[in-house]
């Protein structure tokens, strides 16, 4: 059978690489923002995948607790690009 | 009755993949934030299912924030989409 | 027969959440791309449910596919058309036609040493070290919720650092001026939801606040439910969210560092360490430093959705122009 | 009651970036007594790490693992004194630079998270809280350094947030990498456990890679020169001076703390190699830059080089009183830059206000006009080009000999080549600067402008250079 951990785990490496490609290929901002945020849940995913340790037993709360903080970190930082973006949009139309 | 609702999971699972394919081939933006929704649904549901399986009675709360939130996407979708906007 | 069902259905959320994200960064535009990445929010937040991170699974159900999703959405307010094609803005492609290749070339390769070492070391994993310690001082903690008991006695001080972080990107945004806080129209669908949703929501980041202490929840669920709330507000009309203007609003911006840095100079001061809450105490200390936390998440990213602060007057909304 | 005064160096930032917050009007006032009291308390803490040694404060009271420790050596200790230095001095400056009460109710609250951040990198020894504060940083110097609000500027802030969320994201997957293999984040529990395994070796690659593309070493430079020179010239002063040093303090600590069993002779030429052509190609470019604040943001990725190029060396070392001296090289070149840098970019900030624009080529008559400004050029200009009796000279003396005892002699030939092109672009500055003007004016004197840049000039250009006899022998007993 396939092991869980390793399946999600591979999954999360597999997401990075694309997010992290496509964070340096893509020309657009707002695309750009998509693949820094796909990278993240990907290595979320490779967090959280560690940390679980099967169907019925607890898992890792450490890992849980990173991966809530860096959700937060990740959204803050989206926000922060849109408005960026937005702003450069604005002085482009005027 | 577990495997019953395994089963059910599963096969929740894989209409949530088979919607997937519309959504990615679609042209219309309405069409897929549609889809989108639908598998709002299902995911719910499937989520519901994965509280009974692993005995997690927090996953409920999940499937109640999700179904809320997933309002606000579509309020925001439609407000932006249904040409109210002209700012 | 029930592993092999784990299997299908691990392989099936693997392949949603693959091809949605491949998707979201190919899509022929930016309105499609954003929509996909919101149904791969929703099937991330399945997947955390399924490797049982329910605290993970709650968050991101409020952020990935609610609150994220609005803030992408209406970032696309000031694109011409709806299906309108790519703009490549200049200076932001990084790398040209070779780049390209080596980067691909690159990132996979590094990609399939990672998913070596990950193969081979998932298998004699060490984790399980620090979830025994956790386990072994949750009762000196004050909470019996494991997540909790990390997010805010064991690791607090990194909770503190991440309020920090919110708050810098919203004096970021602030900064930079121009949102949307001051020109609102009203949405029907919104305004009909509103009577009923905006309760239910408050309702909700109640709940999460309070069941936090021993159950999956907590302070930043309970925030995000709260800004949900506003951001229905603002999209039924209401230019201020229901957010209070002026000093008000600035205190409650930086409430959640302040209770936290005030607890933690009390203790620091009295001998016993920053941060090292008396035991006795701890639970409730706790309950009052999400309280804060709380509200101070949700006015923050209300005003990071907003892109402005509120002003003082009045705006009237109904068809007005903005 | 002993009162672990390392923990202030944080806790003081972040409650004046709230009251700063909360209370608009008295923005500055709250900012200049935090930034004061933040040297103070570093200076302290030096003062206590040389007394007792390295310091540690477990937060909440948990053991570290569990709970997240703050730890302080000379090392981070000299950092802090830099950091609280380069901060109060811009700060000062800041009380000028800013004139409306708007510029000033945004200024001061970021620029106290960011200093906040910047010492709880330096103090923090938990990996992932050490993820969290650079995010805080970048997120903070992205919206400083968008401050201007001009589209040039605001494009920088963009690429600039994009490259540091790709480099922490990066970092991050290290991190995570390193938790799979051995089930903690506390840097000495890790350093114990680690061996020379694929996962010790990717997570390496991943952290530094990150780091690296945060610090902008060559070729990962691209980002930095629009960012640093778009900026307002305090915040310009603290990116080159302190910002882009975090990321190389991390990257020192990492591989000298954390990596030590996987690294080999051969290994440090990973980064030297980037770091020889940072230094001529950054050296070449600020050569070529027609404004003076471009010049000194190409100069800080030539700076950057040899301190890599160090760290080259420093690994083909055995361990003894030879490397011991190349890493106090090191560091004090660290430090003569982030003086120097920061004296530059005010002294730059103030030509560009005072004439309206910082070409190059306008700066005749400078020297008449405004000679303390000219003279903190000048200043910065000798620690640059590493001229006794400068801080730099010291280090590159050390990073010469090191690489003669190795008998390494194409190191030689970059720094001399470096150094050449770096007097090379200082005298440009300067010779403009002293070449007659077609309307000579009065001087002007703005003291709060003007001493705070000519301080932390002499700083670097003098006082280290003299005053670091101290200083080796103690960061030599350090690692």
């Amino acid at each position: 059978m396939i092991d869980t951990g390793v399946l999600y785990g591979l999954t999360g490496v597999a997401l990075a690489a694309m997010g992290f490609r496509a964070t340096l290929l893509e020309p657009e901002v707002i695309r750009k923002l998509l693949a820094i945020n796909i990278m993240g849940v990907g290595i979320f995913l490779l967090m959280i995948a560690t940390a679980y340790t099967g169907p019925d037993t607890a898992a890792d709360p450490v890992l849980h607790a990173l991966v809530l903080t860096g959700i937060v970190v990740a959204v803050s930082a989206t926000a922060l690009g849109l408005a960026l973006e937005r702003r450069r949009r604005d002085k482009d139309g005027s | 009755m577990p495997d019953v609702l395994m089963l059910a999971c599963v096969v929740m699972a894989a209409t949530l993949v088979v919607g997937l394919v519309p959504m990615v081939r679609s042209t219309s933006s309405v069409e897929r934030m549609l889809t989108a929704q639908l598998l709002g649904t299902n995911g719910v549901g499937l989520i519901l299912l994965l509280a009974q399986i692993l005995d997690m009675p927090a996953l409920v709360d999940v499937a109640l924030v999700l179904a809320l939130l997933a309002v606000i996407a579509v309020v925001a979708f439609t407000r932006r989409s249904g040409g109210s906007e002209r700012a | 027969m029930n592993t092999l069902s784990w299997s299908f259905l691990d392989i099936l959320l693997v392949i949603a959440l693959v091809l949605l994200a491949g998707a979201a960064l190919r899509a022929r535009s930016l309105r499609q791309s954003i929509i996909l990445f919101i149904a791969f929010g929703l099937v991330t937040a399945l997947v955390w449910a399924r490797l049982r991170a329910p605290d993970v699974a709650l968050a991101e159900a409020a952020i990935g596919a609610g609150l994220t999703g609005a803030l992408l959405l209406t970032a696309l307010r000031n694109r011409p058309s709806e299906e309108s094609r790519l703009v490549s803005n200049n200076g932001m492609r990084w790398g040209g036609r070779w780049g390209n290749v080596a980067i691909t070339v690159s990132v996979s390769l590094v990609a399939l040493g990672i998913g070596w070492a990950v193969l081979y070391g998932m298998n004699d994993t060490q984790s399980g070290r620090l979830a025994g310690q956790v386990g072994s001082a949750l009762e000196l903690s004050g909470v019996s919720n494991p997540v909790t008991a990390v997010l805010l006695n064991f690791r607090a001080y990194d909770t503190l650092l991440e309020l920090a972080v919110l708050l810098a990107a919203l004096l970021g945004i602030l900064s930079l001026g121009g949102g949307r806080a001051t020109h609102c129209t009203v949405d029907p669908i919104a305004t009909s939801l509103r009577g009923w949703l905006v309760p239910l929501l408050i309702l909700t980041a109640g709940y999460q606040l309070w069941v936090g202490a021993h159950a999956p929840g907590g302070a930043f669920q309970a925030g995000a439910l709260l800004a949900a709330a506003g951001v229905v507000q603002h999209l039924a009309g209401r230019a201020h969210a229901g957010l209070p203007v002026g000093a008000v609003l600035r205190v409650l911006m930086v409430s959640g560092i302040g209770i936290f840095m005030t607890m933690g100079l009390w203790t620091f001061l009295g001998g016993r360490g920053f941060l090292a809450y008396p035991q006795r105490w701890a639970g409730e200390l706790i309950l009052l430093i999400e309280l804060f936390a709380t509200l101070a998440i949700a006015v923050t990213l209300i005003l990071c959705y907003l892109g402005s602060e509120p002003e003082r007057r009045r705006i009237t909304p109904a068809g007005s122009k903005p | 009651m002993e009162v672990d005064v390392l923990v202030l160096s944080v806790a003081l930032p972040l409650c004046g970036a709230l009251i700063a917050v909360a209370w608009p009007r008295r923005c500055e006032v709250v900012g200049m007594l935090t930034a004061f009291a933040v040297s103070v308390a570093a200076v302290l803490t030096l003062v206590q790490v040389l007394v007792v040694g390295a310091l540690q404060h477990e937060m909440g009271g948990w053991t570290p693992g569990l709970g997240i420790a703050l730890r302080v050596d000379i090392l981070s200790a000299v950092f802090l004194v830099l950091v609280g230095l380069v901060v109060l001095a811009s700060s000062v400056y800041a009380t000028g630079y800013f004139g409306q009460p708007r510029e000033k109710a945004h200024f001061w609250p970021m620029w106290l998270l960011l200093l906040a951040a910047l010492n709880a990198l330096v103090l923090s020894s938990d990996l992932f809280n050490v993820y969290v504060t650079l995010e805080l940083l970048g997120l903070t110097a992205v919206s400083l350094a968008a401050l201007s609000g001009q589209r040039a500027a605001i494009d920088a802030a963009l690429r600039y947030l994009l490259v540091g969320l790709l480099g922490s994201m990066v970092y991050l997957a290290g991190v995570a990498l390193l938790y799979l293999g051995y089930g903690t984040l506390d840097l000495p529990a890790i350093a114990t456990q680690i061996e020379s395994e694929p996962i010790a070796w990717l997570a390496l690659c991943l952290m530094t890679g990150g780091l690296l593309l945060k610090t902008a070493l060559f070729p990962l430079h691209f980002w930095l020169p629009p960012a640093h020179a778009n900026a307002p010239a305090p915040v310009s002063a603290v990116l080159s001076a302190l910002v882009v040093k975090a990321g190389f303090y991390l990257v020192m600590r990492l591989w000298i703390d954390l990596f030590p069993a996987l690294l080999t002779p051969s290994t440090g030429l990973l980064l030297g190699i980037p770091g020889a052509a940072a230094v001529l190609w950054g050296s070449w470019q600020a050569f070529k830059a027609e404004r003076l604040k471009l010049l000194a943001a190409y100069s800080t990725v030539a700076q950057l080089g040899y301190l890599f190029l160090g760290l080259a060396l420093l690994f083909q070392l055995a361990p003894g009183p030879t490397r011991d001296v190349l890493f106090g090289g090191i560091v004090l070149m660290a430090l003569t830059h982030g003086f120097a840098k920061a004296g530059l970019f005010l002294a730059a900030g103030m030509v560009q206000k005072r004439s309206g624009n910082d070409q190059i080529s306008n700066l005749g008559g400078m020297a008449q006009r405004m000679p303390v400004t000219t003279f903190t050029i000048a200043l910065a200009g000798v620690a640059l080009i590493g001229l006794p009796p400068s801080g730099a000279f010291l280090g590159k003396w050390q990073l010469l000999s090191s690489a003669l005892g190795l008998g390494q002699w194409l190191w030689v030939i970059v720094v001399a080549t470096g150094s050449m092109l770096a007097a090379a672009y200082v005298f440009r500055v300067l010779e403009r600067a002293f070449a007659g003007s077609s309307q000579p004016d009065a001087p002007v004197a703005i003291a709060r402008e003007e001493w705070p840049a000519l301080l932390l000039s002499a700083i670097a250009a003098v006082l280290l250079g003299v005053g670091s006899g101290w200083l080796w022998p103690l960061l030599g007993n350090d690692i």
